[in-house]
């Protein structure tokens, strides 16, 4: 199958935009249709991402694979190269199936105003961003689509976001939410890839110091940052520090991250899904695949920095849950938390510690994702997010509430459930961070993570007590509510059935990353 | 005659066309500083030109271009002031503040 | 140089007689209260300056200075000042409040230029020097060559500048006339 | 150290299964994964059938647990006649080498069978059983008599994966199952509120306390270089002096996180409000297994503190102690019959700790075992009471004993165990905890024991006097419990009274042989101490305390049990208050941190989101608008109005600075046209 | 006379157009004037031909002409194209604008086509007369062309005050021509350039350098020589302010490009600092001024100000280094900003004018909620304004991409304060293009809207087609810029080299 060797990945890159395109070949009034091709386009993609990760030389997970390098703006020696790795693999897997999810998940869940064709179009624009970044090889191709997805997040929230208005102090406005979150979402994300496209333009001329010519090329600055190239220096610094600043922001990591409980609290439920559980991870992805290989030494100098707001983030994160009253702005809060501990795997530099953060991330995005989901379908059935208003939702509809209560355990890093493994290896990397970086320091830093974990469990649990537990309220008395549909179950069953079997056999996830975070580390920091 | 006597002559007449195209109220007074602005680069050109001394004369056509355009240039700007003044009646440029915000 | 060797040549006893004319009409040009006078005014300083143009042998354009300007542009503007009526009589507000800002920025203009003009002259070797194109007059004969040749691009555009301002100056400056008018004119 | 225990491990690892003289067990061992998998195969059959079942899932789940108990004991006999020892581990991951080992750690999934896993699988088993047959009756008619049974079937899966876990990271996987277990049966009604906000403490609790587990298997894990507890005992056994500090860290977090779930001083608080649960849970989980999991614990990982980290002894043994005491006297306020069994439980919690912490293996196990019998008898006796008088309150009650005989009898005897009167079980074992904690060295501690001992027994008595004694004052008639409940009690009474025969010291039993050589097969020799010979006299000091408690009881509430004197004799200034404020630690844990985390803190940390982080955010947005504004307003339209004002030198006052304002739109451009050539010129030619 | 017809051929075709418009605008009844536009829109169309031949025919080669005074290479076809191809759509976009009002529709195009003929002699001008004659002849029509709609206030403001601040720019870019030929008597680029190098210390020389900056600063409406813009562009017709933003801005930019890479790249040292100085004002206060504007028109005027900043910022980059290699990088990188901005922003006017034909306003709260009734509509504003915005896959990545790469090249700490001046101001331009793009998409539809735009019907035929152009062009240059119709590719290079 060569054809698939070289042409697999760019099917699953583009085949979305082109099903976006398609979408407008089809009248706006069939709207059947429009749906049918959406999920045939993403169920065509998601097959194919399967089908690499089946392909895939799992002896060799350190290598890119699917490699396809063509010339594309030679004028500045950009090119089209792609492939995947132990790194990327799980990540595209993850973004080409919870892609599929939304599709099926939003079959019979529209937001006002109604406008099928419009929202699958940019659903599947993000895809092309989403999947192509996790793919992308070179650094002005990475470029564009971590921007990518902007735009359709941008519109999805804007457009279909929650109406309602909220006061923002300081700015002394009320604002409607769906506005503020989207102009503030692209704003902040915007405002970190300006910096952090100086910091890759500074990589290209300095490259060209040891190569003789100037290269975006990731593996061959990897190559270069193996032999630790580009040193650090002041140099390294600010280069460290502006491709910093644009991954940072996209993780996020506290105090970049107050974009994210607005963004995810007003978009839409899908477009919440899709945020939580992929965009998110193009930060720390990007840590992995640029910042750590290409400026290991800045990295190390970095750390401990990194740690402290990864930990910081894991507390800020955990006890602003705790006085969340809106159930999606209380779950968006609990991504702050969960991305500490992802960054603080990355903080510890150790592979354990990546890998920490490779399964954090695949774990967040099934167990956010899934959450958002339920969050999306509760309030479609009380019409309000109020956690107060809620309560006895186990009652009104078992089903539901008992995804919701699985969903919260998992979050909450229960063991035997996804979330676990990346919290506890976290800490395991905190425990012995790469060698001279502060023991005493890190060793701090894995205390208070695992301080962390008890807020975690603290506020899903009153969450559950809360939303899940006791009578319903009177007001929902003579209410018809109908329990999880089919187009819910299809979207959420294969959430349910990856977080208990990567948390029982986390060799799912862990088997191909393992080999390439070693040699990571290996490359990276010798030893 | 040297040259410095005809570029400081330039600089002052260049200084006072600056001086009427900032304090002139009315549109044709303005144009005229201009025309001294003008007159300034003109006489520049030509004191260069005779100090350069080449058979070329470069200097010299240059202010023939300038001459020539400097004309067409009044002949717009009347057409513009007679318009403005159509619209009206006043040929007073600080008038013209529709655009002030 | 001193100032009395400068003195001392007759040839800038005529350069101060047509300097100091132009400069001071230069200044009536934007001080004047009436707008005919500035206008007049403005003759007189392109005059002067067409006399310092033969000063230094560049008759050709002394005369086209003499027949462009004084001859159409000068009347041109009579033309406008008239029919925008501006009020020929005595007019006490042509200037405004600016005039010192205005005068400032000028004789910071005028500041800078100077001192500078001053130091490329001492500076640089040659500048200092008497002008050695004086007395000898440029031929026509290039100037006419130069139009044909070398600049025969700028010269053909200058065609389509002046067209322009023509048919854009005509277009705009004249009455509209009423669709009806516009029959009937096309009738005639 | 690290590369030598690494080859210790190689050498077992090729082996996986027998070590020294134990054998490898036989087909049953080898399969034993069948017996931790059968109950998560209930829990999911039952939740996807179980409503349309006739049992509606209790079926299924006595079956599998029915399974399970022959499995374990097949094993357990087999252990009897000779030690086996089986580890098997399979890789669930490789999570690369934190740069310190040769090769990647390993996650392992798997399952250890040895003493003292067969020990634990066999009482999870029976015990298990016996409930879950008792709760078939118990619970008919409930509400959700399915979820029940799911529950219990992940609780009994979760635990026999906790014990037979052959490896840190299986041993959390379980010990977190059988949390979530018990917070999902605490909260089985969770309509009340303080239902649903026990089972949140009991998470709660024992989530701060899997904290040190956590961080204890961190701090071993990359020392040893595995996460097995094989690897554990084999570096214990070599001994390297070096990692001592890590072995004594590891040691205290490890013991930290079995202080919650086995509920020591002070962790213990969730456990009385677990009480919320259906009485069978409390009598499985809350009293004979999930508690144990910490003392299970503390024997799994024996060697590390036998002979590394002795110096974490002393510590543990005071909080051991201070449970077994001050908590005991909690028991003797109680008006709820079940937090009285509940607080009982922590106290010979207490004992089985301090048995453990100062290297009585032995002894600790075996209070273990035989507190899994009389205190699961005596929650199910409660049970039935409780099922009669439907009032958990001793003030509902009295006088039973002539409507209830069978559950009057199994819980007296049961009382009688507990309170550790000769030959029941329970004065055997708790005389070797006393013996052990003497022969240690810890007299002081001993002594407190010893008066503990007294306690339970006065507390029990009381409690049984309340009960069964006097006038019934409860409402309606109550009567026995059904064949179905009280078959189980009769059925746990029998080890209450003839287990202890099993573990008299010096006394082996032919080819049975003595407790001690069951749970002493391990891979490394447990190298406790347990007497050889009974010490009449620690057992009589120990007697007589008992038999004084149960006379002191008597004597007191007997003759007049049925009055509300009887019930407030306890009420003595000082000392009630403070017992029947549990020592005030409830209050210390909500007011002093939870309700500060969740209220002003929460909510600080959301104002500073508010106020301070977005707001610089938004601050810098709002002024980025208001500098466009300005420079907009003030500079790009106005500016040059002020400068030239500035540059006409103010002398025309307000009225002239309104005619500027009006004026010159052009010239002002202009101006500003001219200026900034100007400017240029002179920063780029005169500066420079 | 050394003319090589083959080179001057869009030149003459373009002025042949000229005059078979007039002649037509004499010929033709009222209502047939819109033979008018068809023959200027056909006569560039026709020009672009020779320019393909002449960049495909026989190789890009350099073609001198007239003693060197007239020079057509790669970098003058390179910007010819867009002018051409830029005046093209402008036209387009002008056809149902004139012919909608009483406006004069030969005459409009013959001025039109004069200032792209301007244009053109200034791409291949190679001194300081063809220069300046060049440069006139863009702006003598466009003071006129701004004031056409002659019963409009606005309109006549606008062109009164472009006129008096053009005839004062002008009247310093002669004065520092003035003495740019006395310094160095010579008027060819080639002739300063070797004289320049000894001049470096002199005072004069540098006044003369930066006034003849400031000449073409006001074309490229660099702050502080920007302040016409706003309100000419307001008061302008729209698609003549399209032209200004573009056309006449693009011709500003090729002004500079001669005077600094080909008159004075040997004392970049003057102008480099200047430049860095205008670049960062004018994206700076350019930005944020458009934030506060609620007149689309007048919000592109203030963007279009930064933009030019951004395309300012190469100029500062090839002044910080001496690198030959660099400072070719950073005339291709102003170049390629330039086409791209061109087309993008075209496409931006032409929505605008679309805009407001179907809402009758200009105000940006009055095009609340468009793509429930325009949806193409909105979509191509979405589009060509994120692309302004700098956002991919939308053209305008590469061109700030392009320019962030020359400004970064040289490394040293101006150039890339620069750089982030330039990231900051990129982040603040996202909020006024966003916020148009939330008006349009996000916000509810004004009370009676609907039917307006009913009323006014579908876009005209020519408008369509010219965001079509610019829509396809935004995209595809996005996706593969440079491969763009594998056209500029070659050409490109002779940018680069041909510096």
């Amino acid at each position: 199958m060569a054809w698939f060797e070289s042409a697999g990945l760019s099917l699953i890159v583009f085949l979305p935009a082109v099903g976006a395109l398609a979408l407008f070949a089809i009248p706006k009034a069939r709207e059947d249709a429009q749906k049918w091709l959406a999920l045939v386009t993403t169920g065509l993609t998601a097959v194919l991402a399967v089908a690499v990760a089946a392909n895939f030389r799992y002896g060799a997970s350190e290598k890119f694979q699917f490699e396809v390098s063509e010339s594309w703006i030679p004028a500045i020696g950009a090119r089209y190269h792609v492939g995947v790795d132990g790194i990327s693999l799980p990540l595209l897997v993850l973004s080409a199936v919870v892609t599929v999810l939304a599709v099926i998940y939003s079959w019979d869940h529209w937001e006002e105003p109604r406008n099928v064709r419009g929202f699958l179009a940019l659903m599947l624009l993000l895809a092309t961003g989403m999947n192509g970044t996790f793919v992308a090889l070179d650094l002005v191709l990475f470029f564009i689509f971590f921007e990518l997805v902007l735009l359709p997040m941008y519109f999805m929230i804007g457009i279909w976001g929650d109406s309602a208005k909220r006061h923002i102090p300081v700015l002394g406005r009320t604002v409607t939410m769906r506005l503020y979150a989207a102009i503030k979402f692209f704003i902040f994300t915007l405002f970190g890839s300006a910096f952090m496209l100086l910091g890759f333009l500074a990589l290209y001329f300095r490259s060209g110091d040891f190569l003789g010519h100037n290269t975006f090329d990731i593996p061959t600055l990897i190559a270069l940052g193996s032999q630790n190239a580009f040193g650090s220096g002041t140099f390294a610094f600010l280069v460290f520090g502006a491709m910093f600043l644009g991954f940072a922001v996209k993780v996020p990591m506290w105090p970049f991250h107050t974009w994210l409980p607005d963004a995810h609290t007003a978009a839409p439920t899908v477009g919440s899904v899709l945020l939580a559980a992929i965009l998110l991870k193009l930060g720390s992805y990007a840590f992995l695949r640029i910042s750590i290989p290409i400026l290991p030494d800045m990295a190390r100098e970095w750390a401990p920095f990194i740690g402290l707001l990864a930990v910081i983030g894991i507390i800020y994160g955990s006890l602003a849950c705790l006085a969340q009253t809106d159930i999606k702005r209380l779950i968006a809060f609990s991504s702050v938390g969960h991305m500490g501990f992802v960054m603080l795997g990355i903080a510890t530099m150790t592979d354990v510690g990546f890998n920490a953060s490779l399964i954090g991330m695949v774990a967040h995005g099934l167990i956010t994702g899934l959450l958002f989901f339920l969050a999306g379908s509760m309030h479609h059935r009380y019409h309000t997010r109020e956690i107060a208003r809620l309560g006895g939702n186990q009652k009104l509809m078992p089903w539901m509430g008992g995804i919701l209560a699985f969903t919260a355990m998992a979050s909450l890093g229960l063991p035997g459930l996804a979330g676990f493994w990346g919290e506890f290896m976290s800490l395991l990397g905190a425990y012995r961070p790469l060698a001279g970086l502060s023991l005493s320091q890190f060793q701090t830093y894995m205390v208070i993570g695992a301080i962390g974990t008890v807020l975690t469990a603290g506020y899903m649990l009153w969450m559950l007590q809360r939303v899940n537990l006791g009578e319903p309220k009177a007001e929902w008395s003579d209410h018809e509510f109908h329990d999880v549909e089919p187009t819910e179950w299809l979207a959420w069953a294969p959430l349910i059935v990856a977080i208990v079997a990567i948390g029982v056999y986390p060799r799912i996830v862990l088997g191909a990353t393992t080999d390439a975070v070693v040699n990571l580390a290996r490359n990276a920091f010798g030893g | 005659m040297v040259l410095t006597q005809f570029l400081i002559l330039g600089a002052l007449l260049f200084s006072i066309g600056v001086y009427g195209l900032l304090s002139r109220r009315n549109a044709v007074t303005v144009l005229l500083a201009v025309e001294l602005m003008l007159a300034a680069v003109n006489i520049n050109l030509i004191a260069f030109e005779a100090f350069w001394n080449t058979a070329a004369a470069h200097g010299q056509i240059f202010a023939i271009f300038v001459i020539t355009i400097a004309a067409a240039e009044v002949g717009i700007g009347l057409a513009i002031i007679l318009m403005v003044f159509r619209n009206r009646a006043s040929g007073n440029i600080d008038e013209l503040d529709l655009m002030r915000w | 140089m001193t100032f009395s060797d400068w003195i001392a040549e007759p040839v800038n006893w005529a350069f101060l007689a047509m300097a100091i004319p132009m400069v001071v009409a230069a200044l009536r040009v934007v001080t004047s209260r009436n707008v005919v006078h500035a206008a007049l005014f403005l003759v007189l300083a392109l005059a002067a300056s067409a006399g310092l143009f033969i000063l230094l042998s560049a008759e050709f354009v002394a005369w086209v200075l003499v027949l462009v300007y004084i001859g159409a542009v000068v009347v041109l503007f009579l033309f406008g000042i008239m029919i925008t009526r501006a009020p020929i009589g005595r007019e006490t507000n042509l200037s405004h409040d600016t005039r010192w800002p205005a005068a400032a920025a000028a004789l910071g203009v005028f500041a800078v230029t100077f001192w500078l003009i001053n130091g490329v002259t001492q500076q640089i070797g040659g500048f200092g020097d008497p002008l050695p194109a004086v007395g000898r007059a440029t031929p026509t004969g290039i100037l006419g060559e130069g139009f044909i040749n070398r600049y025969l691009i700028p010269f053909e555009a200058v065609g389509f500048v002046l067209l322009a301002a023509l048919i854009g100056g005509i277009t705009l400056a004249r009455k509209d006339l009423t669709p009806a008018e516009e029959e009937e004119g096309a009738r005639v | 150290m690290v590369s030598a225990v690494a080859s210790a491990t190689l050498i077992l690892a090729a082996g996986d299964g027998a070590a020294g003289d134990l054998s490898s067990g036989g087909f049953f061992a080898e399969t034993a994964w069948i017996m931790l998998a059968l109950p998560f195969v209930a829990f999911l059959a039952i939740i996807v059938v179980g409503k349309r079942m006739k049992g509606l899932g209790a079926e299924l789940a006595i079956g599998a647990m029915g399974v399970n108990l022959l499995w374990a004991s097949v094993l357990f006999v087999q252990n009897m006649a000779g030690g086996i020892y089986r580890e098997v581990n399979l890789t669930i991951a490789e999570i690369g080498t934190l740069g310190i080992t040769d090769k990647n750690l390993a996650f392992e999934l798997g399952f250890v069978v040895d003493g003292l896993s067969i020990m634990m699988y066999w009482v999870v088993a029976f015990v298990g059983f016996l409930v879950f047959v008792y709760a078939h009756g118990y619970m008919k008619g409930d509400v959700r008599v399915p979820w029940f049974f799911a529950s219990l079937s992940l609780f009994a899966g979760s635990m026999l994966v906790l014990v037979g876990a052959p490896n840190l990271i299986q041993l959390i996987i379980g010990w977190e199952g059988v949390g979530l277990a018990s917070y999902l049966l605490i909260g089985h009604y969770w309509e009340q509120k303080e239902n649903t906000d026990a089972a949140v403490k009991a998470f709660m609790t024992n989530k701060v306390a899997d904290v040190g587990l956590i961080l204890g298997t961190i701090l071993l894990a990359p020392t040893l270089g595995s996460f097995r507890f094989s690897t554990l005992s084999v570096a214990a056994d070599i001994h390297d002096g070096a990692l001592e500090g890590v072995a004594v860290a590891g040691a205290l977090l490890l013991f930290f996180g079995a202080m919650g779930k086995s509920a020591q001083f002070p962790l213990h608080v969730w456990l009385p409000d677990a009480m919320a649960g259906p009485t069978p849970v409390s009598a499985l989980m809350h009293a004979a297994t999930m508690v144990t999991a910490g003392i299970y614990l503390m024997a799994r990982t024996f060697p590390l503190y036998q002979q590394m980290a002795t110096a974490a002894r002393p510590w543990m043994v005071t909080i051991a102690v201070i449970t077994l005491f001050v908590l005991g006297f909690l028991a003797l306020v109680a008006d709820d019959l079940k937090r009285v069994l509940a607080y009982s439980t922590v106290s010979q919690l207490g004992y089985m700790m301090a048995a453990v912490a100062v290297g009585g293996y032995t002894a600790g196990l075996f209070h273990l075992f035989t507190h899994a019998f009389f205190k699961a008898l005596l929650f199910l006796g409660a049970g039935s009471v409780i099922h009669a008088v439907h009032s958990n309150n001793m003030s509902d009650m009295g006088g039973l004993r002539k409507e209830m005989p069978v559950t009057f009898w199994t819980f007296v005897v049961g009382s009688l165990s507990l309170a550790g009167v000769i030959p029941l079980a329970g004065f055997w074992s708790k005389d070797e905890i006393l013996a052990t904690l003497g022969h240690e060295g810890y007299t002081a501690f001993m002594w407190v024991a010893i008066l503990g001992a007294f306690v339970t027994a006065f507390y029990m008595t009381r409690a049984v006097v309340l009960t069964f004694f006097g006038t019934y004052k409860g409402q309606g008639h109550p009567h026995e419990s059904p064949r179905v409940m009280t078959a189980p009690l009769v059925a746990l009474a029998v080890p209450s009274v003839i287990a202890g025969l099993l573990n008299i010291p010096g006394v082996s039993w032919g080819p049975i042989r003595n407790f001690t050589d069951w749970v002493g097969a391990r891979i490394v020799p447990m190298g406790d101490y347990h007497p050889k010979a009974i010490e009449w006299d620690l057992a009589a000091y120990g007697l007589i305390a008992a038999l004084v408690g149960i006379a002191v009881g008597w004597r007191l509430f007997a003759p007049d049990a049925d009055t509300q004197q009887a019930r407030d004799r306890l009420q003595v200034p000082v000392l009630y208050p403070l017992l029947h404020r549990k020592y005030y630690l409830d209050d210390l844990y909500m007011k002093g941190v939870v309700n500060p985390i969740k209220g002003p803190l929460a909510r600080a940390v959301d104002w500073v989101n508010g106020y301070v982080i977005d707001a610089i955010i938004n601050g810098a947005g709002a002024g980025t608008a208001w500098l466009g504004g300005l420079v907009y307003g003030r500079l790009d339209q106005q500016g040059i109005d002020l400068l030239l004002n500035a540059a006409a030198g103010g002398t025309r006052g307000a009225g002239g600075k309104l005619r500027l304002l009006q004026s010159g739109k052009v010239q002002q451009y202009a101006g500003a046209f001219v200026g900034g050539a100007l400017l240029l010129v002179v920063a780029f030619v005169l500066v420079t | 006379m050394d003319l090589d017809y083959h080179a001057l051929a869009p030149e003459l075709v373009v002025a042949a157009t000229i005059l078979v418009v007039l002649t037509l605008d004499v010929v033709l009844s009222r209502p047939r004037k819109y033979w008018t536009a068809f023959a200027g829109v056909l006569g560039l169309a026709v020009a672009a031909v020779p320019l393909l031949t002449l960049a495909f025919g026989d190789g890009p080669e350099t073609r001198s002409m007239l003693g060197g005074a007239y020079v057509v290479d790669g970098f003058s076809l390179v910007l010819k194209a867009v002018f051409i191809v830029g005046g093209y759509l402008v036209l387009l976009m002008s056809v149902s604008y004139i012919e909608s009002d009483r406006y004069y529709q030969g005459e409009y195009y013959l001025l039109m086509l004069t200032s792209i003929l301007g244009s053109l002699v200034m791409a291949s001008s190679r001194d300081l007369i063809t220069l300046f004659v060049g440069l006139e002849l863009v702006t003598g029509p466009l003071f006129l062309l701004a004031g056409w709609r002659k019963g409009s206030a606005k309109s006549n403001e606008a062109s009164l005050k472009f006129f008096i601040l053009g005839v004062l720019s002008t009247a310093i870019l002669l004065y520092g021509m003035s003495f740019l030929y006395g310094l160095t008597g010579s008027v060819t680029f080639e002739g300063i350039r070797e004289a320049g190098a000894d001049l470096l210390d002199s005072g004069a020389f540098r006044l003369a350098v930066l006034f003849t900056l400031v000449g073409f600063g006001f074309k490229v409406t660099a702050v502080p020589f920007h302040f016409w813009a706003p309100d000419t562009y307001e008061g302008a017709p729209t698609p003549v302010t399209a032209y200004l933003s573009v056309g006449s801005k693009a011709a500003g930019f090729v002004g500079l490009l001669l005077l600094c890479y080909k008159a004075l790249p040997s004392v970049t040292e003057i102008w480099g600092p200047a430049l860095w100085v205008l670049a960062a004002l004018s994206m700076t206060l350019g930005n944020l001024t458009a934030l506060r504007q609620d007149n689309v028109v007048r919000m592109l005027a203030y963007s279009s100000i930064a933009q030019g900043g951004f395309i300012l910022v190469p100029f500062a980059a090839a002044a910080a280094s001496n690198d030959a290699a660099v400072i070719q990088e950073a005339a291709s990188a102003t170049i390629v900003y330039v086409i791209i901005y061109a087309f993008m922003n075209l496409g931006a006017f032409g929505v605008v004018i679309a805009g407001a034909r179907r809402t009758g306003s200009t105000m940006i709260d009055d095009w609340a909620g468009m793509w429930r009734y325009a949806p193409r509509l909105a979509v191509l504003g979405a589009m060509f304004f994120f692309s302004l915005a700098g956002i991919p896959p939308l053209a305008g990545w590469y061109a700030k991409f392009a320019m962030f790469l020359s400004i970064l090249r040289p490394g040293n700490a101006w150039a890339t304060t620069l750089a982030v001046i330039a990231a900051v101001n990129a982040v603040i331009a996202l909020v006024y293009y966003a916020r148009i793009a939330k008006t349009m998409w996000m916000d509810p539809v004004p009370e009676g809207a609907t039917h307006m735009a009913e009323a006014t019907g579908p876009l005209s035929g020519s408008l369509t087609l010219a965001l079509g152009i610019s829509a396809i062009f935004v995209v595809v240059a996005g996706i593969l810029p440079f491969e763009f119709a594998g056209v500029f590719a070659d050409l490109a290079k002779v940018v680069t080299t041909g510096i």
